[in-house]
């Protein structure tokens, strides 16, 4: 069942991470914020990929889990094999984005992330009200904050007009230049 | 000019079956210097060593070469045989046709070509070989053994009880070890202190042996058989002689909040102390770290209270010089602390306590008499939580070892904490349960099985304080990842084990080898298990790698046996294939340069420096010597040496040269 | 090469007392076959290997040498075979840069349970050096250096 | 002497490079998190740091760009830190959490390797060389005022709060190796200074939910509700924390998080450099406290 176009192989090379090292002691599931939301728990996620199966590979990209991943580091600062899971998690979201095998559920994290992305590649910032409306249009998450921002824009905390980079051609070939990586971009 | 004898074997078959015998002899028989070439159906035999020994005698030969099984097999036969007919063993060599040729080729001129080579190598070595005697070493039979815990008490009593004289050194104020800290010992929940004590007394009474307390090593000198041990006697500014352990000194002593060593920090104890009341000897010292007269000038009170006037300040520490003949290390091991692991909050939270603070808590000679009580607040925890591996096979932040106790030590406190609260939960979080040993395992299913322990394999993340809870965030693998959150009473932490304070320095003024972890090398993993490289300095117990108490007394034994074979021999017989340096007539002495490569490579430190004078008595130069009773003869020093001027026996320059260059002679 | 398919190597092998020579006599103890080109010769140590005894068996003519000790950390005298190892980059560098064929020199490690390993360790060797021929460069160099030694 | 000449001079140019220390401000304090953005500049006025923002500087990237394509996650940093090098700045100060992360790591990344470092360099077309070095907003508070602010305080700060660093701040530690990682000091060392009392909690470096305010706010209310409740429970009065994201989650999303605790906390939560501006005598709406949701109600 061995597949050479997804190997842990290949992990290792571009992430520099060794997953061989993980003996499964579950530290990195132990202090998780959001293992009791997640599908597969981050230590099974691990052992999914030992097993450099294709089966199981895909199984790890089709996971919910690997999109509630917050990076927020708990696991790789307690794991006794140093084990940088947030930079498989990283990794593997991005294989699981390039060949649309993203889990239903992550849907509105994904659409978060893609407008946020679109609002610096075509401001050069976070132009967040952009951002909000955008999400908005991707998910159909019409009526949500829909308190929230009445309430931001009288503290001030909501521009109406994005702040431009100047040279937002140095922004937009940035993008163009990582475009063949994101595919869906 | 040489007179080669040339001896080939058939063995029975398994030579002859694919070399031709007959024609290895006669072709020998043609090669310079051999005197006499035959070949006989089984050399080893009665009759074929006899044939050895007559051809010795007829033909005044000065060498033999026997082609036969592998040196490894029969090389003493044949030296052994040679020797009885008069002529030097070391004159005698053997070539290996049956492993290296005649079992590995097919039968062929080239197998019986290649048979040919190898004699005509050895002739060649043979004639360049010199007559060797072998070394004779005086021994001091008496044993110096460093460490005073099971280990050292163990081959200590074995030795002694083999009629030989013991120093026992320990750097405590009393004998007993980590042993002596333990309440009740796997698999068989027998009470520590009280398989114990019993050997401590033995070993203050035993009539071999001189037991040095408060005592290090400073300094040794000299090779197996006659070593200079120079011994700390750390001042122990009490009287021994005077002293009637009447124990008013401490009562009275107003320094009274020092962390107790014995009780693992878990209670305290004075400044004049006897560290726990079965210690051996009885008698108090005083820690001069803690004590107001050493710290500040004045006190004294125990001074002014002593009925019998033993206090004596001031004294300095004393120094001795031992001659012994062997040493065995028996330094044991420390407990990690835990401090690197601020995510179990030890050292935070007080209910969160080491394994060997659990062997004080459940001690009946600990400070809540073995009732398992809390450190914060002394009520017996209802909810308890172990966790394995609390610095081992953590590369991250401990060590990557395995400490090979805690398993089972883990399993033995969950018992005891079940004995003695029956209403109590326990809850183990382990990774693997390493449980190899005789009773192991069934001890541990004990524990889960008949005492009801909650074995929960996965690691803990975290433990932090709430509400006077101590909320432990783990984790069960085996439900795929389920966390688990137990609100615990009381943590109690697997510490590993690791190598003692002080282990680096005292192999260094061995010069014993020791691991990455400063755990002390053996000589060979398997078949040398108690031996160091350095000949006569041996090791047993926790100083080589963490043991459980049945293997550190097994090394003991096993050390002690070692020593008495040392102390059985008159004196102490060595191969001479040791390396020598030449020597010469004036005006150079030696051709050595005394550029000491050959020190740097020693891994003995058999090198010595020697002063050549002349009549006038003034160093002309430094040269090296090389001290036959370190040397083991692994030849290291001669591929260093520039001049070639050191050379070992047995394998000489010459020698191999010869063996060497005989293939492309012809 | 044709011509050299019928070339037998002279080859010789410096072997460690306790691990390689042990090894090899495990080879014969399980009957496993190897070729009868190479010739053992037992020292001590690879710590003890002098490799000036290296330069003077090509010299006599041999074709090609195996090397070979105890593994890493496991050497009968601690670190002899860290010392040989050292010795043989260090020697390494300097044989290639005047001009001996390096490729002729096996360093390996063989233990006192490897059979097998020595009997592939021979054959190899065995199979590398007929495929390169017979070595004669630097005994040609070594007898004319030798010739002119004894003009002097 | 001209070497002594060199060293006087070397003097000078540290004197102006002390009082003159970049500023990456980031998307969110000049958005959602303006008061963040007033505060440090209000404090650094009174504390006579002078700020000099990087020119043209664009996003980081943040939560989102690390999640879809690494190559992207560290463009982005790495243009800004470019830009920084270009003007000429050794340090530079970036107060949001997450944009001192995402710096850091790509800071770390590009050092690790070379190959990488070419690429990155070829995508964002400017060379870096890796000298500007990154403090977080703590760090820049510890190195030039820890001895001086206890002399400033007109007002001292006499609260039990709870000082909250998160997880940005302080993982990972081999990249960051900020402060203790399980029980950081830095902030409660500070906050102690201006009189406040700092509680022992146990959420210091929980994650609050970061990035998924927007697109899964039920989760950001679990966290952020799990380590407020511990927070008030021990006796809290405030919350300190010096990331923008901690903040919105634990100020806007307050509404949410009550719903999910079914409790009313009102307990409000402050930037560090808002706290220490009203100890220091600075007015509250210098200091942006009137953008809050949750009301400041301890002035």
């Amino acid at each position: 069942m061995k597949n050479n176009s997804n190997t842990i192989n290949d992990l290792h090379v571009k992430t520099g991470v060794d997953i061989n090292r993980c003996y499964q002691c579950g530290k990195c599931t132990a202090g998780c914020v959001l293992a009791d939301e997640m599908d597969l728990s981050p230590n099974y996620i691990i052992r999914l990929l030992q097993t450099d199966t294709s089966d199981n590979f895909d199984k790890v990209l089709r996971s919910k889990a690997i999109w509630l991943c917050l990076n927020c580091e708990n696991c790789v600062g307690r794991c006794p094999m140093e084990i940088d899971i947030p930079k498989v998690m990283d990794y593997m979201r991005e294989l699981s984005f390039q060949q649309k095998k993203q889990h239903q559920a992550a849907h509105s994290i994904i659409a978060f992330h893609e407008s946020f992305l679109d609002s610096i590649k075509y401001t050069g910032h976070l132009y967040e009200l952009g951002m909000i409306a955008d999400f908005k249009s991707r998910t159909f998450h019409l009526m949500q904050d829909v308190k929230l921002a009445p309430k931001m824009w009288l503290r001030g905390k909501l521009n109406l007009l994005p702040e431009m980079v100047k040279d937002i051609h140095a922004i937009k070939a940035i993008f163009s230049r990582t475009q063949n990586k994101r595919k869906n971009l | 000019m040489s007179k080669i004898g040339v001896f080939i074997c058939h063995c029975g078959e398994n030579i002859s079956g694919t070399v031709d015998c007959e024609k290895v002899a006669t072709e020998l028989s043609k090669v310079e210097g051999v005197a006499y070439s035959t070949d006989y159906k089984y050399m080893c035999s009665d009759p074929g060593q006899t044939l050895i020994k007559e051809a010795i005698k007829t033909h005044h030969l000065t060498g033999v070469v026997v082609g036969s099984c592998s040196p490894r097999m029969h090389e003493v036969t044949f030296r052994k045989a040679c020797a009885e007919a008069g002529l030097n063993p070391y004159m005698c060599e053997i070539a290996n046709l049956r492993e290296h040729c005649s079992w590995v080729h097919e039968k062929g001129e080239a197998t019986t070509e290649k048979a040919i080579s190898l004699v005509t190598m050895l002739v060649e070595k043979v004639k360049k070989n010199k007559p060797l005697t072998s070394i004779q070493v005086p021994i001091t039979k008496k044993a110096l053994v460093i460490g005073g815990g099971i280990a050292g008490i163990q081959a200590s009593l074995d030795i002694a009880n083999c009629g030989h004289q013991v120093i026992l050194i320990e750097k405590d104020p009393s004998i007993g070890g980590h042993m002596s800290q333990l309440s009740e010992t796997f698999p068989t929940l027998d009470c520590s202190q009280c398989i114990l004590t019993p050997r401590m007394v033995e070993v203050a009474q035993h009539p071999n042996i001189t037991l040095y307390t408060y005592a290090e090593l400073e300094k040794v000198e000299g090779s197996i058989g006659n070593f200079q041990a120079t011994i700390r006697l750390k001042a122990k500014s009490v009287d021994p002689k005077l002293c009637t352990a009447c124990g008013l000194c401490s009562s009275k002593c107003p320094q009274k909040k020092i962390p107790s060593e014995f009780n693992a920090g878990l209670g305290t104890r004075t400044a004049i102390y006897v560290p726990f009341p079965q210690a051996v000897p009885n008698k108090p010292v005083i820690d001069k770290e803690h004590c107001n007269y050493y710290q500040k000038g004045k006190c004294q009170v125990c001074q002014k209270n002593c009925p019998t006037g033993a206090i004596e300040f001031d004294k300095p520490d004393e120094l001795i010089t031992e001659a012994v003949g062997a040493i065995v290390v028996t330094t044991g091991f420390n407990v990690l602390g835990t401090d690197f692991f601020p995510e179990y909050g030890y050292g935070k939270y007080k209910d969160v306590i080491t394994g060997l603070q659990f062997e004080r808590l459940a001690s009946a000679s600990g400070p809540t008499l073995g009732e398992i009580r809390r450190p914060s607040d002394g009520q017996i925890p209802k909810k308890i939580v172990f966790i394995a591996c609390a610095g081992s096979r953590d590369p991250a932040k401990g060590i990557p070892y395995c400490s090979k106790i805690c398993c089972m030590y883990t399993a033995k406190h969950a018992m005891l904490y079940q004995h003695k609260v029956h209403e109590g939960e326990s809850y183990v979080f382990y990774m693997d349960i390493r449980a190899g040993g005789k009773n192991y395992e069934e001890f541990v299913r004990r524990a889960i099985e008949e005492d009801g322990v909650n074995y929960v394999r996965g690691r803990v993340a975290r433990v932090y304080e709430k509400n006077g809870k101590l909320i432990v965030k783990g984790v069960d693998t085996l439900l795929a990842g389920a966390q688990v959150e137990i609100e615990a009473d009381m943590v109690v932490l697997a510490t590993a084990g690791v190598s003692n304070q002080g282990a680096e320095q005292l192999a260094q003024k061995m010069h014993i080898s020791y691991d990455p972890y400063k755990f002390f090398a053996e000589a060979h993993p398997k078949l040398k298990p108690v031996e160091t490289n350095t000949a006569g300095i041996f090791l047993a117990g926790a100083c080589q790698a963490p043991k459980d108490i049945p293997d550190t007394v097994g090394t003991a034994s096993g050390a002690a046996v070692k020593v008495a074979c040392l102390f059985s021999q008159a004196q102490l017989i060595r191969e001479p294939l040791i390396a020598v340096v030449n020597r010469s007539g004036p005006p150079s002495f030696s051709t050595c340069v005394g550029c000491f490569m050959c020190e740097t490579a020693c891994p003995y430190h058999a090198i010595e420096r020697e002063e050549i004078k002349n009549r006038n008595g003034e160093v002309l130069k430094v040269v090296a010597k090389v001290n036959p009773g370190l040397c083991q003869g692994c030849g290291t020093c001669v591929a260093f040496c520039r001049s070639k001027s050191i050379d070992i026996q047995g394998y000489s320059n010459e020698e191999m040269y010869a063996e060497v260059m005989s293939l492309f002679n012809n | 090469m044709d011509e050299n398919s019928e070339f037998e190597p002279n080859i010789v092998a410096f072997v460690c007392n306790w691990c390689t020579y042990a090894g090899a006599d495990l080879t014969g103890t399980s009957r496993l076959k190897y070729a009868t080109n190479v010739k053992i010769v037992r020292f001590p140590c690879t710590g003890r290997i002098d490799f000036m005894l290296l330069l003077k068996a090509f010299a006599g003519g041999a074709d090609g040498i195996i090397v070979s000790g105890c593994h890493p950390n496991d050497c009968h005298y601690t670190s002899g075979n860290f010392h040989a190892r050292r010795r043989w980059m260090a020697l390494h560098n300097l044989l290639e840069l005047v001009g001996i064929d390096v490729r002729r020199v096996r360093y390996s490690w063989v233990s006192a349970a490897e059979g097998a390993k020595w009997a592939d360790l021979v054959n190899s060797t065995v199979a590398d050096i007929r495929r390169f021929g017979p070595y004669t460069e630097y005994q040609n160099v070594a007898k004319q250096l030798e010739m002119e030694d004894s003009h002097e | 002497m001209p070497l002594r000449q060199y060293f006087l001079e070397l003097k000078i140019n540290e004197r102006i490079y002390k009082m003159n220390i970049g500023f990456y401000p980031g998307c969110s304090l000049k958005g959602s998190s303006k008061e963040y953005n007033e505060s440090v500049l209000a404090l650094g006025k009174a504390l006579d740091i002078e700020f000099e923002e990087i020119k043209d500087w664009n996003c980081c990237g943040a939560s989102s760009a690390h999640a879809l394509s690494k190559e992207l996650s560290l463009s982005l940093p790495a243009r800004v830190l470019a830009l920084a090098e270009q003007q000429g700045l050794k340090e530079i100060v970036v107060p949001c959490a997450a944009c001192y992360n995402r710096l850091s790591t790509t800071q770390y990344e590009l050092a690790q390797n070379e190959e990488l470092r070419e690429e990155i360099a070829k995508i964002i077309d400017m060379s870096y060389k890796g000298g500007v070095k990154i403090l977080n907003v703590l760090q820049l508070l510890q190195r030039f005022a820890s001895d001086v602010i206890e002399s400033k305080v007109v007002k001292p700060f006499s609260h039990q709060v709870a000082c909250y660093y998160g997880c940005l701040l302080v993982r990972p530690h081999k990249i960051l190796q900020f402060d203790q990682v399980e029980n950081p000091q830095i902030m409660d060392l500070l906050m102690s200074k201006i009189g406040a009392t700092p509680i022992d909690w146990a959420f210091k470096t929980e994650c609050c939910g970061g990035g998924f305010s927007v697109s899964r706010t039920d989760i950001v209310s679990k966290l952020s509700g799990n380590l407020l409740k511990d927070a008030v429970d021990r006796g809290a009065k405030a919350i300190i924390v010096a990331c923008p994201m901690c903040h919105s989650n634990l100020d806007m999303r307050r509404p949410e998080i009550n719903e999910y605790l079914n409790a009313n906390i009102e307990v409000p939560v402050l930037y560090i450099t808002q706290a220490i501006g009203l100890a220091l005598g600075l007015s509250p709406e210098a200091l942006g406290l009137e953008r809050h949701f949750v009301p400041v109600s301890l002035i």
